[in-house]
């Protein structure tokens, strides 16, 4: 352990505004990705779906319509 | 020796909905070929593709019975294109503009030859006004020349009649006639009746614009 | 061999052999990031220059190594797709190229942070830091002419075009920015004469580079799946597939 | 015209010298019918020189500092602009099309579209460089070496830049985009160009940057054509 | 109120050659006139004079009895001209692009009117794509849709059957007759065949092209 | 849709405010449907200012004595690239021609078109301009004056370089052409907008060169709609 207390931990010896800088938009960064792309498939899961539901109803109302 | 380009199992998709499926085209020698089908339906896609111009499809192409990727060269060598654009630089001269294609063909041909062509699409007078200067219908004539000038048996017209009017339309006919006689192939499309073209071959394409809604 | 390329050529194949390899590179990511990062940040001796600062290197080394891989991965992927009409490469540079652009941007912005302690400037026209910046430019000519498209087809092949002449044109640049500091700037101050580093550093910031590594493969899987759900969309094992995952 | 009576098919045979030598006839007569174009990018130049006094400081010392890189960057900008128009104008009448679909080799019909660019872009900058190297008061010796290096240098500006001008030519507004995809790529060629001005104002030899610049030439002569031809494939397939 | 378009003595000069001289137009409420002629004959540039948008021409135009140059607004406000170029911008849909043309009209038009007018020129199911992925004829099927959405007396079409298929062309032609039966007028130029406008006035334009060399 | 029975002719009545409000919205979406074109001109600005520290030197002191030039003749080149396209898409589909027969002022409608192109051209590149005076190490209190400058200036550059966008939208090499007309032009709002940043530098009042250049965007506005639309009247009749 490089820091005797928390507190120093969080100060990085003076430096904390940098260092935590560069770590926090790092990792923004990458968790946001994460996020975006689990956000992208659930949005497109659930595109698939209505696409799904209208074809469906259509196939259906068709059948209707020639019976 | 004769020809054949041929197309197998040719199917194009685009944006979800397939312009064509399963169509199987064959032209020879001597043959005239409508492509028929209303707006929307694919015509200008198919052309393109038959012409090498697209890659993307799904099917094979033949030329000569050899597939296309391996003979494009000898197949643009016999090929003559006329698109949408007329493909006529409008800085240039009617004269100027055949000459650069007379040369693009591969052909070292002489201004004679180029005067004649224009006299053959009633240019004669205009052959040394540049090409921005004239209207619409002039511009597509001096592309129609390159009919006549480079010696090509395989013709792909795309809508060779815009802006063409009555007489020349006739004119044009004529000039289809007399390529297909002298062992020549067309392939076209046109929304005009094509009334003394009586004998040729139509491949209709899809219902188009309107029942294509996904 | 053929076989197995065309196998991977199909997206339905790669849908199915990714979703397998995932979880593995996600695990991988976190347990190396985690631990990476915690001995980095806590545990490893300060500088003796530099003090504390020096920690950024943690996160500015890795993206900066990853910025790199990437567009040579770009411009793999450009080649596959167009030799061989590997659907599943463009799909994988479409996503790769975003990703490498964010990486840029955190060793830019990392590096900018670092150098206000150790140089006292943000920016300085240093010749790795340029050659850095112009990657930045590149990625983003990459994304922007994919974009520039209405054909998705054409889109993606002239990605593929540019990618491929920039990852010639890459090393020609590096040389001849390195020139060019050598020219004008008799060494004051470079990124490479820095003292070798004690192991206690070196450490982690070894596993943290494997952490992004992995990260991005796993990233990529995970997106280029997207990709294909959209794109394929009209496919039939698509729509099964949508029928059973609701 | 001699016409056989019936037609049968063809030999792709020859005529590449032929077509290339129209190709750039044809180009050439292009330009010259407007004779203003060439004008164009040499004012450009021209201007963009004189902002910077304008903008910076008219103080002499400092712009003879700065001269041989705002002469080449202006250099650079000036035939990035002109670059544009390469295929455009092709693309917009059809002629593009038939191009491609003529049984000739496209990298040497490009080539040749290239050339004429260079030999009314490239060359009448390098041409007139002097002249404003004087008005930023580059010294004496100097000169020779600034013509030499953009003379060189804008002919592997042209292949690059033609490859950049290939793939943006069916969108419609190529213009910005192209810069950027291609202003990475010159990097290279304007350090070694403005460097060697640079060594030429110091009195260092000059020839080993003039050396790396033909050799950045070579490159592009040999690589440029296929990537343009390919690139004109996947325009116009859009 | 009825309207009068009327031109005076119109004469106009290109390139030393006098496309026409000397030429009186009348067309009021109820009217349809063809103007004919070869390519080059010089009806484009005949149109665009008379919807104001070239000034390089002799003679004198008047609407509704007053001099063009003061009534010039008036006369915009009751004017649709569709040129060759069919003015739909092909990065919008083609909702979107009708919007737009509505508001430059003057009026505020809702959605439901812009699917009709859409839907009469059977593009139902491409409402919503982006212009640039549709085919010649459908491009210039979204710019006729303006004829059924704005509401103006006075139609001036340059070569409005161009790129249309068969039926297009005849329902076209259903909806030049149908806006005469209302009161409007129409102002075209055409090289097809118009069997169903029987009783139209036509207005010959000189020889063009053909001897026009000086 | 209503319909008269009869059509009867119609009176040319409002809607102005729809035509400007529907013609701003038209172009707002065309260009945020291209996403990756807002970007362009920004990429451009910060690739310029690349350029020459390469071209000339990487030394810091240097580069912050010609900052602020530097930094107004890459934003101004930016806005005179983007502006090429303003009326040239328009032009080539043949919506022009249906703009100018509009029975609407044309000066207002085209003020629409301008605006757009500010804010989505002058405007992001004045929120960038900071980033790229602190790369030049601009020193700390200048980046507020820059920015405002820029913006105060852009909306200039837009006006006066839209007449000669409107000038050669019927050409079919404008771009270089279009810098020719209208560098010469922008060369007062470049004086004033590089004095704002250095006098901001040097800590003197840019009150002074900030209010020329409101009164010069108050001058553009004014007398720059008006031209446009009679340049483009004059395009159209080509
Ligand atoms: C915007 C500013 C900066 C940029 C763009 C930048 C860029 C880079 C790049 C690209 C690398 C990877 C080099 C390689 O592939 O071998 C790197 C490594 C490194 N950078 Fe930075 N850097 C910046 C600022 C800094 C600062 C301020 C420091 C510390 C004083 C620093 C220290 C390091 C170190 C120690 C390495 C690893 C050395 C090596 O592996 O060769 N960097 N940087
Ligand atoms: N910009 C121009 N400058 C000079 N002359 C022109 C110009 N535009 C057209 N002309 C000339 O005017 C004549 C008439 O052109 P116009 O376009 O009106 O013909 P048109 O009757 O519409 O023909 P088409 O049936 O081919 O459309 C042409 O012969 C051409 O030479
Ligand atoms: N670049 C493109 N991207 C996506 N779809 C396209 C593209 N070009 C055309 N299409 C679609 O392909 C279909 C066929 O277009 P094509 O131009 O081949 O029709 P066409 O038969 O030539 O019609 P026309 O008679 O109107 O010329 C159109 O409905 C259009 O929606
Ligand atoms: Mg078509
Ligand atoms: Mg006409």
């Amino acid at each position: 352990m490089a820091f005797d207390s928390l507190n120093e931990f969080l100060q990085m010896g003076g430096h904390a505004p940098y260092v935590w800088a560069a770590w926090c938009v790092t990792a923004a960064l990458m968790v946001g990705a994460v996020l975006h792309a689990r956000f992208e498939r659930r949005s497109l899961l659930r595109d698939l779906k209505r696409r799904e539901r209208r074809a469906m109803s259509e196939l259906s109302r068709n059948e209707v319509n020639e019976a | 020796m004769t020809f054949r380009l041929e197309a197998r199992r040719l199917a194009c998709e685009r944006d979800d909905r397939w312009l064509f499926t399963d169509l199987d085209i064959e032209i020879g020698a001597g043959e005239i070929v409508r492509i028929e089908g209303p707006n929307g339906s694919g015509k200008t896609t198919l052309l393109k593709i038959l012409s090498g111009q697209l890659a993307d499809y799904q099917g094979e192409l033949f030329w000569c019975g050899e597939p296309m990727r391996r003979v494009r060269v000898d197949f643009l060598a016999n090929l003559l294109y006329l698109g949408h654009a007329p493909g006529v630089k409008a800085a240039l001269t009617p004269l100027e503009n055949l000459a650069w294609y007379q040369a693009l063909a591969g052909e070292q041909g002489n201004e004679a030859e180029r005067m004649q062509a224009l006299a053959g699409v009633r240019l004669t007078g205009f052959e040394d006004i540049p090409a921005a200067q004239l209207s619409a219908g002039q511009l597509r004539r001096i592309a129609l020349a390159r009919l006549a000038l480079i010696q090509r048996p395989l013709w792909v017209l795309d809508e060779p009649f815009t802006a063409i009017d009555r007489e020349g339309v006739a004119e044009l006919e004529q000039r289809l006639l007399a390529h297909a006689q002298r062992g020549g192939s067309v392939l076209l499309t046109t929304h005009h009746d094509l009334a003394p073209l009586g004998e040729l071959r139509r491949i209709p394409l899809g219902t188009g614009a309107r029942h294509a809604t996904q | 061999m053929w076989a197995f390329i065309h196998k991977l050529g199909s997206p339905k194949w790669f849908y199915g052999i990714s979703a397998r390899m995932q979880p593995w590179f996600w695990i991988a990511a976190v347990l190396l990031i985690a631990v990476g990062s915690v001995w980095g940040l806590a545990f490893a001796p300060a500088d003796y220059q530099q003090g504390n600062s020096f920690r950024i290197i943690y996160v500015h080394v890795p993206a900066a190594f990853l910025a790199q891989s990437i567009f040579v991965g770009l411009a793999v992927s450009g080649l596959v797709f167009l030799v061989w009409k590997i659907k599943v490469a463009d799909m994988a540079a479409a996503v790769m190229a975003p990703l490498g652009a964010a990486m840029t941007f955190i060793a830019l912005f990392s590096g900018a942070v670092w150098g206000v302690p150790t140089w006292g400037t943000w920016w300085m026209w240093d010749a790795r830091l340029t050659s850095m910046l112009i990657l930045l430019f590149l990625y983003l000519g990459v994304i922007a002419l994919r974009g520039a498209f209405s054909s998705r087809d054409s889109g993606s092949r002239a990605a593929s075009v540019l990618a491929m002449v920039g990852v010639i044109n890459i090393p020609i640049i590096k040389y001849s920015v390195d020139w060019w500091y050598t020219l004008h700037q008799p060494a004051s101050f470079t990124l490479t004469s820095r003292p070798s580093m004690p192991v206690d550093m070196w450490w982690p910031l070894l596993l943290m580079v494997l952490g992004f590594y992995c990260f991005f493969i796993a990233l990529t899987l995970m997106r280029t799946r997207n990709e294909i759900l959209r794109r394929e969309a009209s496919k039939r094992w698509v729509r099964d597939l949508a029928r059973e995952e609701g | 015209m001699p016409r056989s009576d019936t037609l049968t098919i063809r030999e792709s045979r020859g005529g590449l010298g032929g077509a290339v030598a129209a190709t750039l006839r044809r180009d050439l007569i292009l330009m010259l019918r407007r004779r203003s174009e060439i004008m164009n990018p040499l004012v450009f130049f021209a201007l963009v020189i004189t902002l910077f006094p304008l903008g910076i400081s008219p103080e002499p010392a400092l712009l003879t500092t700065i001269a041989p890189g705002l002469l080449w960057v202006a250099a650079l900008l000036a035939t990035l602009l002109s670059l544009d128009s390469l295929f455009r104008a092709d693309y917009d009448d059809g002629s593009l099309e038939q191009l491609l679909l003529a049984p000739q080799p496209l990298p040497a019909l490009v080539l040749a579209k290239v050339a004429v660019h260079w030999l009314m872009t490239g060359l009448p900058l390098a041409l007139m460089s002097p002249l404003l190297g004087l008005m930023l008061g580059l010294p004496g010796g100097s000169y020779l070496i600034l013509a030499i290096s953009l003379a060189l240098g804008s002919a592997s500006l042209s292949l690059i830049g033609a490859i950049g001008a290939a793939l943006t030519v069916g969108l419609s507004r190529g213009g910005v985009l192209l810069s950027l995809l291609v202003l990475p790529l010159y990097i290279p060629v304007l350090i070694f160009g403005a460097g060697a001005v640079q060594a030429a104002i110091l009195g260092d030899g000059a020839a080993a940057h003039l050396a790396i610049l033909g050799a950045l030439l070579s490159l592009a002569l040999m690589l440029a054509p296929w990537g343009i031809a390919a690139a004109l494939r996947i325009s116009i397939n859009g």
